[in-house]
Formats: structure tokens, sequence, C-alpha cells
């Protein structure tokens, strides 16, 4: 149901949880995010294993520049907090500012892919295609998968904003806010979890 | 209807024990059940395992087909059933843990031998050198090089009986498994690893053996023989195919690399770089067989 | 598990059995939690950041440390940003979200166990 | 221009799938291609085939699609079984070469696994699921019309490689190095992983779909305690897919990416490790059967209730197996290469987990007989497969047992004892169950009851039918038989056993006729279910007319406690007698959409494309993709509004309202 009104009784609860059917569709992105989890776990145990194999290959250690990372890591960390605001704000019924937030969220993810293009096209230029070793292959696979759905995700708070525009706040566009920023939220902790896992530990020896 | 059912039902069970029978009948439970009847210590060990656990199996069978049984010929619908009809009995306080309980135990039963033997099959037999060979799966033959014998020969192997053999396993092809089915259990040939896999021939005799892993349009054609014989006819053996067959050259490596099918064939020496090497990223740990290479001349290669 | 309701204001029964599933919501005047959060988050970026330039650990202690600081930014992401307890009956995804990190860490962990042997030495 | 028609020819239609049984097939294709076009356009069908079924989000109309794909791919990939059982009843004729019969035996295991067992068993969680838990739809219905496309696209893709390009062939594992480009260069092996990660888009959907209408969208006092088996086991099933399907998903798009891409991950050189893929593919492998079986067992669990007339015995462990199971089913997966060497701490760990599983499963078998005990048994066709799942899936279940001890399995690995097993199994359990659910619920699907003396011959046969022919492959795997052989030589005492086994197979397909000739005579002759409730049934789908309305339940009704419809009937109340007129509402209904229809369509382009590296064509089919979600995504209009008027008359002539 589209119906944006809350009853008195129930102030506290968010629009989009008070409505059964996008309360549903919350659950359901939940599901979802399961399934990515997954298959990042997988991709996780593919670059796991792979790691040592670098065949003539450069080895983690030689190859990571920890500078471009910390910088995506800051960016990643921040927009999650602006989409967190923007949630927030969407919950105070203020649209305006769920527009700013979004569209700072929205500058912080193309800067975060930006900087980890460029980092790629670094690594290539040195010869280290995904062509050169399992390690590398696992490497481009499970950090291009994750830059990937940040790609995804601004497109889609692209389309977000032009359905806020045209409809403001109402149960649906709030649920979907609400689910956009599940996936931001998650695809920072996939992000952490790289950071950690592949470039952290890439640097101890 | 009754009596159509029960006796179409008694047709069934007939005819399921009939086709086993006759399966066996017909070929007489003879030598060609090679799984059954092991010529070595490994296959021995490996049947004597699977008996037991058939055993096992068959008593959980009978006692769900005897149970299956009665519930379908008493409690059947037709009319003047004087069985009790219990249409809310639904639950029993300790019927149903025994459903857990009791295959627990049988498990128990089978999974005590079965760890035992898993990690006993892992080592080789403490007092005896074994033979070494290397094997490598190929498009789609096998090469078997001897690095101790320093002779290799392809889709045929010797053997020397009361010994056992350790086998070096890898592949320059797709995966297969080498698998002598009378001596014992098969193992994967990967390109990329090297797995140690024993096996022992306590009778003379010819045993064959196959690939295991589909690998292409060839696959069929990967039967191999191993001719167990005594040692001496053994050493012999080595010293004859040292003397009067051809070496193996790098060009010849290379051909039987090509994808095709080939007959046996024999080679007085064999080049070293045929052999994967730690330098080309392998490594000897682990296997199925976990061992710890207690032959010089195999790790010298590596 | 309930008839639609078009007004929206019914929660939804509790499934019995899974009390601990109980909704919870967190609405408030000023975002706190949010910038607590974020710093919070910088923090542990940048411990684990300064553990690994430093090499203040053995590896493998270090390799443990900062995982476990990773763990902890998700914890922290899941907890403040993403309403985990949220819903509009039984939580019913802190069910599968356990499940699924759960699954993620033994198919990893177990994936290295089972390929350990085979890591090319090069 | 002839240069260019030239290399399509030659792309399309390589020399070595001009082989006169392909040709054959490429003809047969053509003509009832063509005979389909020729009777919707003589008989103005095309609006009706669009509007009615290409765009209808209606669950129990989508059940009717996966089932129809789910039958037409049961025959696909029967008659490739059949031809593998005639070549290895005749090594030395051959009548399918070494070619052929490795695409056939890769289609047949793909074919049944992903393209006939999972769309007959969202065929059955479609049609029964909703109307089982008391709930006007899935939780997304729009979603689920985007599975069932995605699913057919997938599933269509992967069936004319037989006609353009050739099969894969290399077994429904795929493992590489030979799905390698080097060592497969055909474009069999794309086809392979792009259609499967299509359909597998589709199957994680599905999951996610009824997790979500089991976990939401049961009726009120439905408490999970209370649910029907059924739905427990479709709710463990769902949970299995959301776990098992993206480690599937990551193999084969890795393996696609070194086909096509050139990364390096399951390549021989350049320290890529096909132990990796075979390590993934079994994460999903092995869930995945129990995947497949589950289901089934949710189905005995209503069928012997309902034909014994008594209550299911010992719900609360067949729930606490049935999740067991979901946890343990994740454990298991290495028994599938115990003989890759993982050492023997490995190998031991995964042998007793394996192990393990026999203990929730055989609860549940005790539990089916103990609710037979003091009983009435009435034997129709449906109960008829629940008494041949049992015994056929306890020998099955043995059999693996046997297998997951470990230095067992190094005998019987990759043997046609394996082969038996896993048949044993899938027939025995997935497939018996499957068709024991079709019988059952066929009423409800379409209003008319399947002839039962003729289902009881098509039993018979397949029944019989199995076990000759698989029983004797237990003996052929002892024997040291290897699976995946087109020939073999004699003298290894394998010929008459294999002989015996064909005859069994084509008693399977004359099984398998019956099947369908019981379904073209029903249709035409088939008793009607007027009452709604043929089987005297114990749980609400039978509360409402078959089929049910398009809106399922006029109104939601109130649930007490397990088997409702019984408790309902014993006190002598219907949903029927219970519905006043002014209780009747207007409802939504979910408006029908070709957005799932296109979507599936471009995944397809886009698939062909990519299977040739005709690049233009494959992004020509990502645009179709992105297209579709952002209309999705801008569509508000989902919607159509159902009046309450329309609901008193469709009940009225139900006879299902008060005066
Ligand atoms: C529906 C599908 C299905 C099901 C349910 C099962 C069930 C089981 N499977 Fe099977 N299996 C397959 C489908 C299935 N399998 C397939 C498709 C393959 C091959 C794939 C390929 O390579 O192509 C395979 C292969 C396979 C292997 C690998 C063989 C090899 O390649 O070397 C193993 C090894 O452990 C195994 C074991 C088991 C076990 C232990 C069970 C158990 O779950 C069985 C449990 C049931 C019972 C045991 C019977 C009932 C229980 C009782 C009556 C209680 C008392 C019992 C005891 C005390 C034992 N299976
Ligand atoms: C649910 C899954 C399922 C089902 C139902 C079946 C059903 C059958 N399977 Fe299948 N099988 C697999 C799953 C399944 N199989 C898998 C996963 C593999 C492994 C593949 C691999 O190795 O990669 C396999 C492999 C496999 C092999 C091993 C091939 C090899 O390794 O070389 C064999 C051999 O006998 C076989 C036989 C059969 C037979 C006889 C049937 C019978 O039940 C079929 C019954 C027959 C019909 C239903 C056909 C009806 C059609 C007609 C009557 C039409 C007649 C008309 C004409 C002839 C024009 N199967
Ligand atoms: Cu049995 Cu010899
Ligand atoms: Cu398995």
């Amino acid at each position: 149901m589209s119906t944006p009104a809350v009853s008195e009784r129930h102030q506290s609860i968010p629009v989009e949880f008070a409505d059964e059917e996008e309360s549903i569709k919350i659950t359901g992105f939940w599901m979802f995010l399961m399934t990515d989890m997954i298959i990042f776990a997988s991709l996780f145990a593919v670059y796991a294993v792979y790691r040592s194999r670098t065949a003539l290959g450069p080895t983690p250690q030689q190859l990571f520049h920890l500078g471009p990372t910390v910088l995506e890591t800051l960016l990643l960390l921040t927009s999650s907090f602006t989409v967190g605001i923007a949630v927030w704000a969407m919950r105070h019924n203020r649209l305006r500012m769920v527009f700013g937030w979004l569209i700072a969220t929205l500058v912080l993810g193309a800067g975060f892919v930006i900087t980890e293009i460029s980092d790629f096209v670094s690594y290539m230029s040195q010869g280290a295609t995904w062509h050169v070793s399992g390690f590398l292959s696992g490497f481009y696979v499970l950090v291009g998968t994750h830059g990937a759905h940040v790609t995804f995700g601004i497109m889609w708070a692209i389309t977000l904003l032009l359905q806020l525009r045209r409809r403001g706040l109402t149960a649906v566009t709030r649920r979907k806010l609400f689910t956009f920023s599940l996936y931001w939220h998650f695809l920072d902790i996939v992000w952490v979890f790289i950071f950690t896992f592949v470039y952290l530990s890439g640097k101890i020896a | 209807m009754r009596r159509r059912v029960r006796s179409s039902r008694r047709a069934y069970r007939m005819l399921a024990l009939a086709a086993l029978g006759l399966g066996l009948l017909v070929s007489g439970c003879g030598p060609q059940y090679v799984v059954l009847h092991p010529k070595g210590p490994v296959g021995q060990s490996e049947l004597h395992l699977m008996a037991f656990a058939a055993i096992a199996m068959a008593v959980v069978i009978l006692v769900v087909f005897v149970l299956f049984g009665i519930a379908v010929v008493r409690f059947r619908d037709y009319p003047g059933n004087r069985n009790p009809y219990t249409p809310h009995w639904h639950s029993h306080k300790w019927l149903e843990p025994l459903w857990f309980i009791i295959p627990a135990v049988i498990l128990t039963v089978i999974a005590v031998p079965t760890v035992n033997v898993t990690y006993a099959l892992a080592k080789l037999p403490p007092s005896k050198d074994p033979v070494v060979i290397n094997v490598t799966s190929l498009n789609w033959k096998w090469l078997f090089e001897y690095p101790n014998q320093k002779i290799a020969t392809v889709n045929y192997l010797y053997i020397p009986v009361g010994k056992p053999v350790l086998f070096h396993l890898t592949a320059d092809s797709p995966m297969n498994t080498f698998w002598v089915p009378s001596l014992g259990g098969m193992e994967y040939t990967m390109p990329g690893r090297i797995l140690p896999l024993w096996l022992e021939a306590s009778k003379p005799g010819v045993y064959w053996g196959h690939s295991g892993q589909f690998s292409g349009i060839g696959f069929e054609k990967m039967f191999f023989y191993v001719h167990a014989v005594s040692g001496p006819k053994f050493t012999a053996w080595a010293n004859r195919v040292r003397a009067t067959a051809r070496p193996m050259t790098l060009t010849a490596y290379h051909q039987l690399l090509r994808f095709n099918t080939i007959g046996a064939e024999s080679y007085s020496s064999f080049p070293a770089s045929t052999w994967p090497s730690v330098s080309h990223g392998f490594t000897l740990r682990g296997g199925m067989y976990l061992l710890k290479s207690n032959n010089p001349g195999a790790t010298a290669q590596h | 598990m309930s008839e639609h309701t078009s007004d929206g204001t019914e929660l939804e029964a509790v499934e019995p059995g899974l009390e601990f599933l109980a909704p919870k919501f967190e609405v408030e005047g000023f975002p706190w939690a949010q910038v607590m959060g974020y710093v919070f988050s910088l923090l542990l970026t940048f411990a684990a950041l300064l553990l690994v330039v430093d090499h203040a650990m053995p590896p493998i202690l270090l390799l443990a440390v900062i995982l476990a600081l990773a763990l902890g930014q998700a914890g922290l992401q899941l907890g403040v940003f993403m309403h985990l307890r949220e819903s509009r009956g039984t939580a019913w995804q802190l069910l599968p979200l356990g499940l699924a990190f759960f699954i993620a860490f033994a198919l990893v962990g177990t994936s290295i166990w089972i390929m350990l042997f085979k890591t090319g030495v090069s | 221009m002839p240069a260019f028609l030239l290399y399509l020819v030659h792309t399309l239609f390589p020399p070595d799938t001009r082989q006169p049984t392909e040709l054959g097939a490429d003809f047969m294709i053509l003509v009832t291609g063509i005979g389909i076009v020729y009777i919707l356009t003589r008989y103005k069908k095309w609006r009706w085939l669009w509007r009615e079924w290409l765009t209808t989000v209606d669950h129990k109309r989508i059940a009717i699609l996966y089932l129809i794909a789910a039958i037409a791919m049961l025959f696909r990939g029967g008659v490739d079984a059949l031809m593998l059982r005639t070549n290895l009843a005749l090594p030395n004729v051959q009548p399918i070469g070494a070619l052929e019969y490795n695409e056939v035996f890769t289609t047949h295991g793909t074919i049944m696994i992903f393209f006939m067992a999972m769309p007959f068993i969202f065929a059955l969680f479609n049609a029964v699921i909703p109307l089982q838990i008391g709930s006007r739809d899935v939780a997304f219905p729009r979603l689920n019309a985007m599975s069932y496309w995605l699913f057919a696209f997938g599933a269509m893709l992967f069936n004319i490689s037989f006609v353009v390009g050739g099969s894969p062939n290399a077994g429904w594992t795929g493992y590489p190095p030979l799905t390698e480009l080097a060592f497969n260069p055909g474009p069999g092996e794309s086809y392979y992983f792009l259609s499967l990660l299509i359909a597998g888009i589709g199957t994680t959907i599905t999951g996610i779909n009824f997790l979500v209408t089991i976990i939401r969208m049961r009726a009120p006092g439905m408490t999970l305690m209370r649910m029907p088996m059924f739905a427990w086991s479709t709710l463990v099933t769902s949970a299995l897919i959301i776990f098992a399907f993206p480690p599937l998903t990551v193999a084969l798009a890795l393996s696609l990416l070194d086909r096509t891409f050139g990364s390096s991950f399951f390549t021989l050189g350049h320290g890529g490790m096909p132990m990796m893929y075979v390590n993934l593919f079994w994460l999903f492998g092995h869930p995945e059967v129990y995947i497949v079986i589950l289901p089934a067992f949710g189905i005995f669990s209503e069928v012997v209730p309902t034909f014994s007339k008594k209550r299911l015995f010992g719900y609360t462990t067949m729930v606490i197996s049935l999740v067991s199971i979901m946890f343990l089913a994740y454990g298991t997966w290495v028994h599938h290469f115990f003989t890759m060497g993982a050492g023997p701490t490995v190998n031991a760990f995964f042998g007793l987990s394996t192990m393990l599983i026999a203990i929730p499963t055989g609860v549940k078998i005790f539990n089916w007989i103990f609710t037979m005990w003091g009983g009435r048994i009435r034997i129709t066709v449906a109960m008829l497969y629940q008494m041949a799942f049992i015994p056929t899936f306890v020998v099955g279940g043995a059999t693996g047992i046997m297998l997951s001890v470990v230095p067992a399995d190094y005998q019987l690995h990759n043997s046609y004892w394996v082969v038996a097993h896993f048949h044993n199994v899938l027939i025995g359990g997935t497939v018996f169950g499957l068709l024991s659910g079709l019988y059952y619920w066929w009423p409800k699907m379409f209003g008319f009851i399947l002839n039962e003396r003729q289902g009881k011959v098509g039993f018979w046969l397949f029944v019989i039918g199995f076990w000759v022919t698989f029983l004797p492959q237990y003996l052929l795997g002892l024997e040291g038989m290897t699976r995946r052989m087109y020939t073999y030589p004699f003298g290894f005492g394998w010929h008459e056993l294999n002989v015996i086994s064909t005859l069994g197979a084509f008693t399977m397909g004359a099984g398998f006729i019956a099947l369908v000739y019981n379904i073209l005579w029903s249709l035409r002759y088939g008793e009607r279910d007027l009452t709604g409730d043929p089987w005297n049934g114990r749980t609400l789908e039978w509360a409402l007319p078959s089929p049910a309305p398009e809106y399922n339940f006029a109104r939601i009704p109130v649930v007490h406690g397990v088997d409702e419809f019984w408790a309902m009937k014993e006190q002598g109340m219907t949903l029927a007698n219970q519905l006043r007129p002014q209780d009747v509402k207007a409802l939504e209904l979910p408006k029908n959409t070709g957005m799932p229809f296109m979507l599936g369509l471009s995944f397809f382009v886009g698939g062909f494309g990519m299977v040739f590296e005709w690049w233009p064509i494959a992004i020509f089919g990502g645009l179709g993709v992105v297209a579709c979600l952002i209309y999705a995504a801008f569509d508000y209009d989902d919607k159509e509004p159902l009046p309450a008027d329309v609901i008193r008359h469709t009940e009225g002539t139900f006879g299902r309202l008060q005066a």
C-alpha cells in the first residue's frame, strides 16, 4: 500500500515497516543480502587459497600500495555514514536532507570507484593482469566484484533520487531508500574485510 | 483389490531379488568381481571394511523392510480390518528418541573402523622398502617412470610381488584417477599436484587398471595392465628394458602429449624434466596416503 | 502472518518460542548513534592500519587481531547503521544472518583447510 | 555476404554436429516449432498466450508453466538416458559414437538435475505453498515470474546447444581443466556455464521468495510448529538454496572467465588450481542433492497422513530432522572427492559428517512407517509411489553410507556403484516423490483427477523398470566398470549386466509413456473434482475449490492447530460455510507484466551472444537486462483492484457463500 499516513498510536514505527507489504520486501532484501554474502565468502575462499599461487607474477606484498586503499576505505566509511544519516532524515520526514545526504553518498561512492579503477590501472600497467597468476585472478575478481556492486549501487541511487523527486516520501520510496541503505552498509562491511584480508594482510610478511 | 495389490507387491520383491540373484548367477560371482577379489593388502582391507559396512546396512534394510511390510499388511483400508485404528496417535515418548539412538549406535560401529583404516592406509608398511613409480596421466595414456630403475613405460607396469609400490601421481592433462581395482582404491592424477598412493600385490598375475575420471574423447581407452611378478623377475624385466628399449627423448615425450591413444611402450631412460619439480610450483605435502617419502631416490627428483 | 491490513498500524505477534527475535526500533532526535558509529569505524580502521604498518606483532597474531577488528567493524555497521533488529513482527532476518556469518566463515576456513596441502611453493 | 553465411553455418552447425541423430533432432525441433506457431496463429491464440501465460504473475499459473517445462525436460533427459543405455548395451555397434555419448551423458545429468528436478519442485511449491499456508500469493509475485522466465530461458539456452554449435561434454559437474578452452574448444561448455548461471539466478530468487513467503505470509495462528510438513520442507529447501547456489554461481562464473576472458583460476599453468572448482562445485553440489530430496520428503509427509487417515507421527522430530539435515548438508561436500587426497584427517572428518545425515533421514523413514502404523491405508497412485519410495530410498541411502566409508569409496568412487547409488536416491527419492505429489495435487492444480488405473500401470512399469535398470549397476561397480564410458571391451563380464540394465531403462520409458498417456486421457475423460477435497485431505489447500480461484482465499482463515482443515471437518465446518457475503472485501491482486519475460529473453540473447563471443549481440542482451531493471524500478503500477462483487460472484458459483 502506498499510504504514507501513520496512525498516531504507532508513531515510532517507521512507515516502511508499518506497511506490511513493504516490510515483507525488506525481509526479502535481507535474504538477498545473505546470498550476496555467500557469494563474497566464496570469492574470499578463492582468494585465500590462491593468495600464494603467484606463479611468475608479483606477490601481494610487492603489488599493493596501501595509499589508495586507505583513501578508498575512508571514502566508503564516510559514505556509509552519510547514507545512515539519509535514512535518519527520511524517518524524520526531511526530504531535502534526504536528497543532500544521498547525493553525498553517491559522490563518495563515485570517488571510491574512480580510486579503485585508477589503482587497478596502475597495477595492470606494471603487467599485473589477471592472466598472470591465480593470485591476481582471485584478487581482481574479488575486489572487482565489490567494485561492480558499488557501481551498481550508484546507479540504483540515481534512480532512487528520481523516484524521490517524483513521488516524495511514500511507503514505497521509503522502503526503497531503506533497502538501498542496507545494501550500501553491506558493501561497506565487505570492503572492510577486503581491506583487512586482502590489502592489510598482504602487507604482513 | 486387496489380493491384487498384495500379490503384485510380492512380485516386485521377488523380481528385485531375482535380478540380484540373476546378476550374480549369470556371472557366477566369478573373478570378474575385481573389487570383491582383491589381490593385495590394500584392496583386502578396503574390502573388509566394505563388507563390514554392507552387513550393517543389510541389518538396517532388513529392519526397515520388516517394519514397513508389517505396517502395509496390517493397516490397509479394507472392510473388516480388525487391527487397531488410532487416528490420533502421533507421538511416542521413547519410540521417537529410539530412531535417533539406534542409527547412531550402528553408525558408531561403522565409523570407528572407518577412521582407523583411513589413517592406517595413509602409512606405508614401515619395514619395507617400496618400489617408486611416478605416474603421469596424459591425453589419453599413462606414462610410468621408474626413477630408481631409470626406465619408463607407457600403458603397462611391472611390479614385484610382496613389496609395497609407492605411486606418485600427477597429470599433464585434465584429471584422471589411477585405479587398479584388484590391488586397491583409486586416487586422482591432477595437474599441479603430486599425490602419493601405495599398493601392493600379494599374488603374481596380470591385473588391469583404468582411469576412473572422465577426461575427454579417448578416456575409454585408458586401460593399462599391471604385471605382478616375483622380485627377481622384476629386476630382470627392468634390466631388459634398460638394455633393449629406446630412450625417451624430450621429443618423444612431446609426442606422448598429443591427444591420441596408443598401445604399450617401453623406454630405457627418460628426461628428468618430464617429472614436475618444486621449482615448477609443485609440492609433495599431503595426500590421502600422507606419507614421508622414505625413498631418497624419489625425493631427489623433485 | 496476519491478514493484510491497509492502514498498517498493527505490529505482528512475535513467533512463539522465538521471543528473542522481538523487534526493536531506534528513532532518535539527533543521529548520535550514527555519528558515534562513524567515529568508531574510523578508529577501528586506523587501529588495524597502524598495527600492520608498525608490524606490531608476530604475523599470525597480527592477522588474527586485524580480523577481529574487521569483525568488530562489521558488528558496528550491522548494529548501528543497518537497524538489524527492526521488523514488523519477528525480526526474522537475524536467524539467516547468523547462519550466513557462520557459513561464510566455515566456508573460507574449511576451504583453506582442504586445499592447504596444495598451496604452491614458488 | 556468402562468406559471412558460410561462417555462420560453420559456427552454428560445426561438422561434428552434423550427424544423423542430431540432424534428426534438429528436424524434429523444427517441425514441432513450426507446428506450434501454426496452431497458435490458426486459432488466433497469440494474444491469449501472451496475456494469460507469458505475462502472468499468478503462482498457480506459474506452477503449471513449471510443470510443463519439467515434464518436457523429463522427456528430453529420458531420451538421453535411453540413448546412453542403448549405446552401453551394444558396445561393439555404438549407435552413438564417443563424441555424442559424452554430450549426451552431460546433458542427461544437467537436464535431469537442473531442468527437470528443480522446476518440478518449484511447480509444486508454487501450486501448493500459498494455498497451504493460507496466503493470497507468494511474497513477491513479480519476482516469481522473473524466476520462472530466467529458468525457462536458461533451459532453452542449454537445450539449443544440441542444435546450434554443439552440446557441453564434460559431465554435469564440468570439472576443469577439461572445460578449459584448450581441451574443449567448441561452444558447448560456454553454453553450460551461461545457462546454469542464468537459471541459477532464477533459482536463487525462488529460494528467497519462498523463504519469505513462508516466514511472513502465513495465515494468522499458523505458527511455525503448526505448519504443514510440506511447508516446512519448502522452508528448509529455500534456505538451502539461498546458501548453496552462490558457490555454484562463483564456480561457474570463474570458469567462464577462464574460458572467455583469459583469467587463470583453473588452468593448467599460471598457478591455476582445478581443485578449487571441485571444492566450490560440491559446496553447492551436496546441498543440491538435499534440495531435490527434501521437497520429496515434504510430499511424503503430506501423502502418508492423508492416505493413512491418521495424523503425522512425530511432528516435532520431523521438524528437528529437517533442520538438522539442513545444517549437516553443508558439512559433507568433501565426500565427493575423498580420492583427491586431502589427507586422512579431512577425509575422516567428512566421512563421519556424511554418516551423521543418516540419523535424521532415518528418523523420517521411521516416522512415516509409524504414521501408517495404526492407520487405514488407501492404496492410490500417490500412496503407491510413497510405498515404493521407502524400500528404494533406504537401499539408496544404505549404499550411500557405504560410499561414505572412506576406504570403501576409494574402490567405488566414479564406478557404476556411484551411478546406481545416486539414481537410487534421485529416482527412488526425488522422482517417486515428485510423481507422488503430482498425482496428489493434480486435482488441485487442474480440477480433475488423473485416472488411477492407468496411473498404476505407469507406476509398476516405472518401479520394476527402475530396479531392473539399477540393481545390475551395483554389480557393475563391483566389477570395476567406471562411469562415463561410451564403450568397453568384452571379457570383463560387463556386457550381460549392461544389457539387463538397458532392458530396465526401456521399461521405465514405457512407464513414462503410460504417465503421459494417463495425463492426456484424463485431460479429456478425467473425473472432475467438484468438492475441492478428493482425497479427504488434512491441510488448507483442500479447503478451497479445485482449481483455486485467482485470489485463493476470499477470507483468510484463522488457524488453530496442525492439520487445520481436518480439524474443521471434524467440527463439521468448512471454509465454505463460514463465509458470509458481508465478510467479502475488495482485494488488490498483482498485475500482470511482460517485464519478467523480456528480462529472461534479454538474458537469453546476451547469453547466446557470449557463447559465440559475438559481442554486439551480447551487449545488446545486456542492455536489455538493464532496461528491464530500470523499467521495473519506475513501474509503480503493479496492482489491480478486484471488487468485492466479483469475489462474491465467484464464491457463489462455487456454492461457498452463506445465503
Ligand atoms: C537425492 C539425491 C541424493 C541423496 C538424498 C543422497 C544421499 C546420500 N548420499 Fe549421495 N549422491 C547423489 C545424490 C544423493 N545422495 C549424487 C547425485 C551423487 C553423485 C554425483 C556425481 O558424482 O555425479 C552422490 C554421490 C555420493 C557420494 C560420493 C561418491 C563418489 O563419487 O565417490 C557419497 C559418499 O559419501 C554419497 C553419500 C550419500 C549419503 C551418505 C547419503 C545419505 O543422505 C543417505 C541417508 C539415508 C539413509 C542412510 C537411509 C535411511 C536411514 C535409515 C533407515 C536409518 C538407519 C540408517 C543407518 C544406521 C545407516 N553420495
Ligand atoms: C533426477 C535425475 C536423474 C534421473 C531421473 C535419471 C534417470 C535415468 N538415468 Fe541418469 N543420471 C543423472 C541423473 C538422473 N538420471 C545424473 C546426474 C547423471 C550423471 C551425469 C554425468 O556423469 O555427468 C546420470 C547418469 C546416468 C548414467 C551414466 C552414464 C555414464 O556415466 O556413462 C546412466 C546409465 O545408465 C543413466 C541412466 C538413466 C536412466 C536409464 C534413467 C531413467 O530413469 C530414465 C527413464 C526414461 C524416461 C523417463 C524416458 C522416457 C522417454 C521415452 C519413453 C521416449 C521414447 C521415445 C524415443 C526413444 C524417441 N544416467
Ligand atoms: Cu562373491 Cu566371489
Ligand atoms: Cu553428496
